[in-house]
């Protein structure tokens, strides 16, 4: 096994699917000259040239177009937004457009695009650049929404993507680019729709995805410290939701927190939350309790930043919340 | 008629004779359109028909004029007032007529309606209800053609108000950047609702607006089908073989109410206004050029209108007699796979 | 008590308002001389000229800005969008502008703006005019989100978001233009962030909010014949959520049903579920259910549009389910 | 040099004597600019000042020259490439570099960022950083003028990438049909990240922009102070007067890369480029003009110069020194009763 970069690892993805399937091109804002502005597509233009990575002007709502109307007669785009902020500019492509062609022309016509880039805060980049919308996307019938965790993840997950016949909303995660971890070696390619359980416990489930995942991973180790074992749940793929996993795992635990980067109000989390009480109420001993962004525009000095963000003892204290234990218990 | 005559000098040329077939089905596909969207109105009005509905009354020149200039594989996206354009392009008046009464029979399964019209076999990707949002799906589809490298050209019908929308202008951009085989057809008839071009754009020419593209355009008199057919002819010969894009100003005029829901005339235009515009009915002024080089007489269009309106009233009766979609249609379509079973995060008891 | 429509309610207060405060005005497409496309601002075009009731090019991203723009300013503008499924082309303005003006200036620049219009769904407008945005709103920090059910409210929730200084993201409901009902004469001014109880009754809550509301009331009548009686708390403002008015109905009722008009995956219901079974885990006698619009887009044919909306039935029987009661018990 | 000069004729009026004082300021801001810029970069080297830091240096004159053209109470709105805004408007070098920080003492309290500069005070009305987004905000403040009826002015600067966007065009589109004050200035300093405008829009004169809204358009020389000025004051004068609004494309250049983390040339442009560009600094310009015009000697200007750097020393110890804002405020100012209190939804334990 290799061990590449998160950034690598989408690039060999994309590389991959593009010399596999000629309908596949990438376009977006600085895809091509500049390398990407997180450099995801380096090398790219030199080996498929400007046909096949094409850079766009600033203009989000009209390239998704542009990507959903060709996905209409058959090629195979990925959309780049340079970061998924941007993106809300062309969610009307994406809701209106994407998503409900498949079905308002009675099966004909479906969109198999993948619209992808960054998503969530990085660091000091304040209130405009610093959100994570992937309850949006996750809201709307005919979209599917991925966001990959792990290297191997991120370039399994985003070949399914490619593959897929569907429009799918892939969010990556500006601050996992330089992270590192094992990848196969050849054909590499993880099915979508499927969580996965990234560490076994039997005293409480941390249901995450995205950068949170790492967080919770972390979270899990200081519980283990204090003799609790977390299992962890990584959700990968957002919609549609594995809830058969998630379900299992809380099952056994009975306690279960739900982790997520973005704000509070009808975030994922809210849905994951519906689920496991809908599903298997009589299994929960405590509430399941969230551990969210704050609910705030992102501030940028520094301090409010990191108070503002999910952290392993955010969620080590929800954790010991589910299990009625004190705080330093 | 200075609303919608040509600004620029037109082209006068007489018919061509050995055109005499396809002239005088020009006169049957716009007495098609015309005699469908009646019915439609008839239909609305019968409750038989459901949500918006907008007729193409007034325009029909331009929808026959154009897609008689387009070859089978090209790609073709309208506005929601598009049964004129889906007809035109060939898809049947019942399948039409039962998309409009939203039947499993129809062109979309009955789940797009009247603002969704597909036919994918014959290239026609819809009608789509976000004012200005196709602009983009129609310029992917120049991008598609160019990066096959085929003849193909997208074709993309929209309003005149729909040219103060940024979709447009991101499009046009990309369009006339990228050297796309695309032909934007703005069919200018003077109003978005209620609100009058002049209300809404800073110019009156909308051709102007390539300027900022450096996009070849024309204005062209939508009334007259001939000329709307040579105009369009044109920018199919740009787009086939220069490889770039065009944006035609189509001056046109609709007779009819915005939707069904609108009267002809009241808070933003004069019965007066309607009226004189009506005395430019893109029909009776091909009527009359066809009797005046003798390529059918009046009795000749009489029958063909009888015949016409009998071919509606059946694809009217194949609609009230289709059957509505199975139940479990309200599942498929979802997504690829979804022969049927409920969506993902459906809680519904 | 005067009795009046909906959309007259909102007339009122839209000039009741515009009377009292010359910095308040109307702008969006077809406003004017049109009168509106619902006929919501009828007359007012004669009665306050062009400067105050301003249509509008179709450029929903513009004139939310301009709106914004004005606000930032001391205006007050009330923008109206035909109908909220337009205003996905305007969200960057709502998300990225309004809502974080004053956070991001530190304190010193406000909104006062109110971005209304129809939301949900009317009748076979099919997949792109039938959506029901209100969970992306109330997603958002900085934003309020107001969704009246009731001509009294309409009036009395519309005057009180024109007065707020924060941006309102007010929603109406198109199906609800013409029901009628009794509205206090004078001044009728409804505060923000209170819910409201429609229906007392012990055995089981119903949230529900907008449309849902008389179709909840409907429901708890056809209970009542079952001899069940439902208790129906009206959110009419999302957010901010008044958690105290629904916890404290579910901790007397132990069983709530929650409805809502939109889809599924991370609605304003999924929200709902999430603050009661965290906060009064212990009062909860069955896990909350949840009825939504099917998770679909929504189709033209009559038949199927019927299937993919809340109906009472559906609420009846998801009541029945948190009463453990069979079908016909 | 035909990349910054303007095409059009260049208005080579001499100098007013009796403006001495405003021409010797208008160095003093382009060299307080430059050594702020500096210093910024500086700071984010050494990990001082976080996110995103778009230096303004090489555009010093687009600011100075336009800013000094406008009253008190006229409004400014800018893209995140704004700190050269900031401080021409009047804001302190110790508040702005204190934003930069991120403290307390900051424009925006330190919640803003370099992105974020606000000073409601001099209608300094931010850093907007959804590139095209503060388009429209602008002209929603020259419509609050035109409303209030005032003579106010609403100004907006923008990247000459920014026009592709579909904001602009909307946004102008209204300025102009409902004649408002507004002053659309596009710094076009030929590249939007990596991208080269050529690369971008279908047309290469940004002002063409303006035909499609009828709207007064001028190219400016943005490397010369006093043209950018004299072309702000002719369209402030429109705007006031007249009561109409005007595009300006202003070609310049940024010398630096577009952030702190883009280098100064590379995959995008070449090294020539920029050392070709840097012959034309606005800074050395207008410090030879002065000279030459025997306003300033080559001493006054270092002593001038040395004065700045001590000012921009200053504001920086003022910002290292200064406190970080209070946990608290992470809840204050979401809506305006915040004074503190958790946000209503918030979950987090
Ligand atoms: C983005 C958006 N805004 C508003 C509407 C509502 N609407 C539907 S049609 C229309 C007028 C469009 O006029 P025009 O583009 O001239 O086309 P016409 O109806 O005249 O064919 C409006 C405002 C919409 N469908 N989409
Ligand atoms: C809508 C949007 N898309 C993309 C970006 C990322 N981005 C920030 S600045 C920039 C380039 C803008 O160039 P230009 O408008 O020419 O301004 P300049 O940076 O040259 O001053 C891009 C692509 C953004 N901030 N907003
Ligand atoms: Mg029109
Ligand atoms: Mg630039």
């Amino acid at each position: 096994m290799a061990v590449v970069t998160y950034r690598d690892a989408l690039n060999q993805a994309l590389r991959e699917e593009m010399q596999r399937d000629p309908d596949v091109f990438l376009m977006g804002e600085e895809v091509g000259v500049y390398q990407g502005a997180y450099k995801v597509s380096r090398g790219l233009l030199d080996e498929f040239g400007p046909l096949r990575v094409v850079d766009t002007p600033i203009t989000e709502l009209g390239f998704a177009g542009v990507g959903v109307g060709a996905a209409m007669v058959g090629l195979r785009p990925v959309i780049e937004f340079m970061t998924w902020n941007f993106a809300l500019l062309a969610i009307d492509q994406l809701v209106n457009s994407a998503a409900k062609m498949r079905y308002m022309s009675g099966g004909q016509v479906g969109v198999p695009a993948v619209f992808r880039g960054p998503g969530g805060a990085a660091l000091q980049l304040a209130a405009q650049h610093s959100q994570a919308f992937e309850s949006y996307y996750a809201h709307v019938p005919g979209l599917k929404v991925v966001m990959p965790a792990t290297p191997a993840d991120a370039k399994g997950l985003l070949k399914s993507a490619i593959r897929s016949d569907d429009p799918i909303v892939f969010i990556e995660g500006e601050m996992l680019y330089n992270t590192k971890g094992e990848i196969p070696e050849g054909e590499h390619v993880v099915p979508l729709g499927r969580a996965d359980v990234k560490r076994s416990g039997g005293d409480v489930t941390i249901v995450c995805h995205s950068k949170t995942v790492s967080i919770a991973l972390k979270a899990a180790e200081e519980l283990a410290d204090e003799g609790v074992e977390a299992e962890v749940v990584d959700l990968r793929t957002i919609r549609p939701l594995d809830a058969e996993t998630v379900l299992s795992s809380v099952a056994r635990t009975h306690r279960c927190v739900v982790a997520e980067e973005g704000w509070p109000f009808a975030g994922v989390g809210a849905q994951v939350v519906d689920t496991i009480q809908r599903e298997i109420f009589d299994d929960l001993d405590a509430p399941v309790l969230r551990v969210t962004g704050a609910d705030v525009p992102m501030p940028y000095n520094k301090h409010l930043e990191r108070a503002a963000k999910v952290d392993s003892a955010k969620i080590v204290s929800a954790a010991n919340q589910v299990l009625y234990r004190g705080r330093d218990a | 008629m200075a609303t919608t005559a040509a600004a620029r000098p037109r082209p006068r040329g007489g018919l061509d004779p050995g055109l005499a077939d396809k002239y005088r089905d020009w006169l049957r596909q716009m007495l098609l359109i015309r005699r469908f969207e009646e019915k439609a109105g008839e239909a609305y009005s019968l409750g038989k028909i459901g949500g918006f509905c907008h007729l193409y009354i007034g325009q029909e020149a331009v929808a026959v004029g154009s897609l008689a200039a387009l070859g089978d594989d090209d790609y073709i996206t309208c506005s929601y007032r598009e049964h004129g354009h889906a007809l035109a392009r060939g898809i049947s008046p019942q399948t039409v007529m039962a998309e409009l009464f939203g039947k499993a029979a129809g062109c979309s399964k009955g789940k797009g309606g009247s603002m969704h019209l597909f036919d994918a076999s014959l290239g026609f990707l819809g009608g789509h209800a976000i004012v200005g949002a196709h602009i983009p799906l129609a310029t992917g589809m120049a991008f598609a053609a160019k990066y096959r490298d085929t003849s193909q050209v997208a074709v993309c019908y929209f309003g005149e108000a729909a040219v103060n929308n940024g979709a447009f202008h991101e499009a046009l951009n990309m369009a006339a950047l990228w050297k796309l085989p695309a032909i934007y057809i703005c069919e200018n008839n003077r109003y978005g609702m209620g609100t009058a071009l002049e209300r809404a754009s800073a110019i009156y020419d909308i051709s102007e607006r390539a300027s900022s593209y450096d996009m070849a355009n024309e204005v062209v008199d939508g009334q007259d089908v001939l000329i709307m057919h040579a105009a369009m002819e044109r920018a199919v010969q740009r787009a086939r073989t220069a490889k770039i894009p065009t944006l035609l100003e189509v001056r046109t005029y609709r007779f009819m109410g915005h939707s069904m829901s609108d009267p002809i005339h009241g808070h933003y235009r004069t019965k007066e206004e309607v009226e004189g515009q009506r005395k430019r009915d893109p029909i009776a002024l091909w009527s009359q050029r066809l009797i005046a080089e003798g390529l059918m007489d009046e009795a000749a269009i009489k029958a063909l209108d009888k015949e016409i309106i009998r071919e509606v009233e059946e694809a009217y009766q194949f609609a009230e007699e289709a059957p509505d979609p199975e139940p479990e249609e309200l599942y498929r379509d979802v997504y690829a796979e979804d022969g049927g079973g409920r969506g993902t995060a459906d809680t519904g008891s």
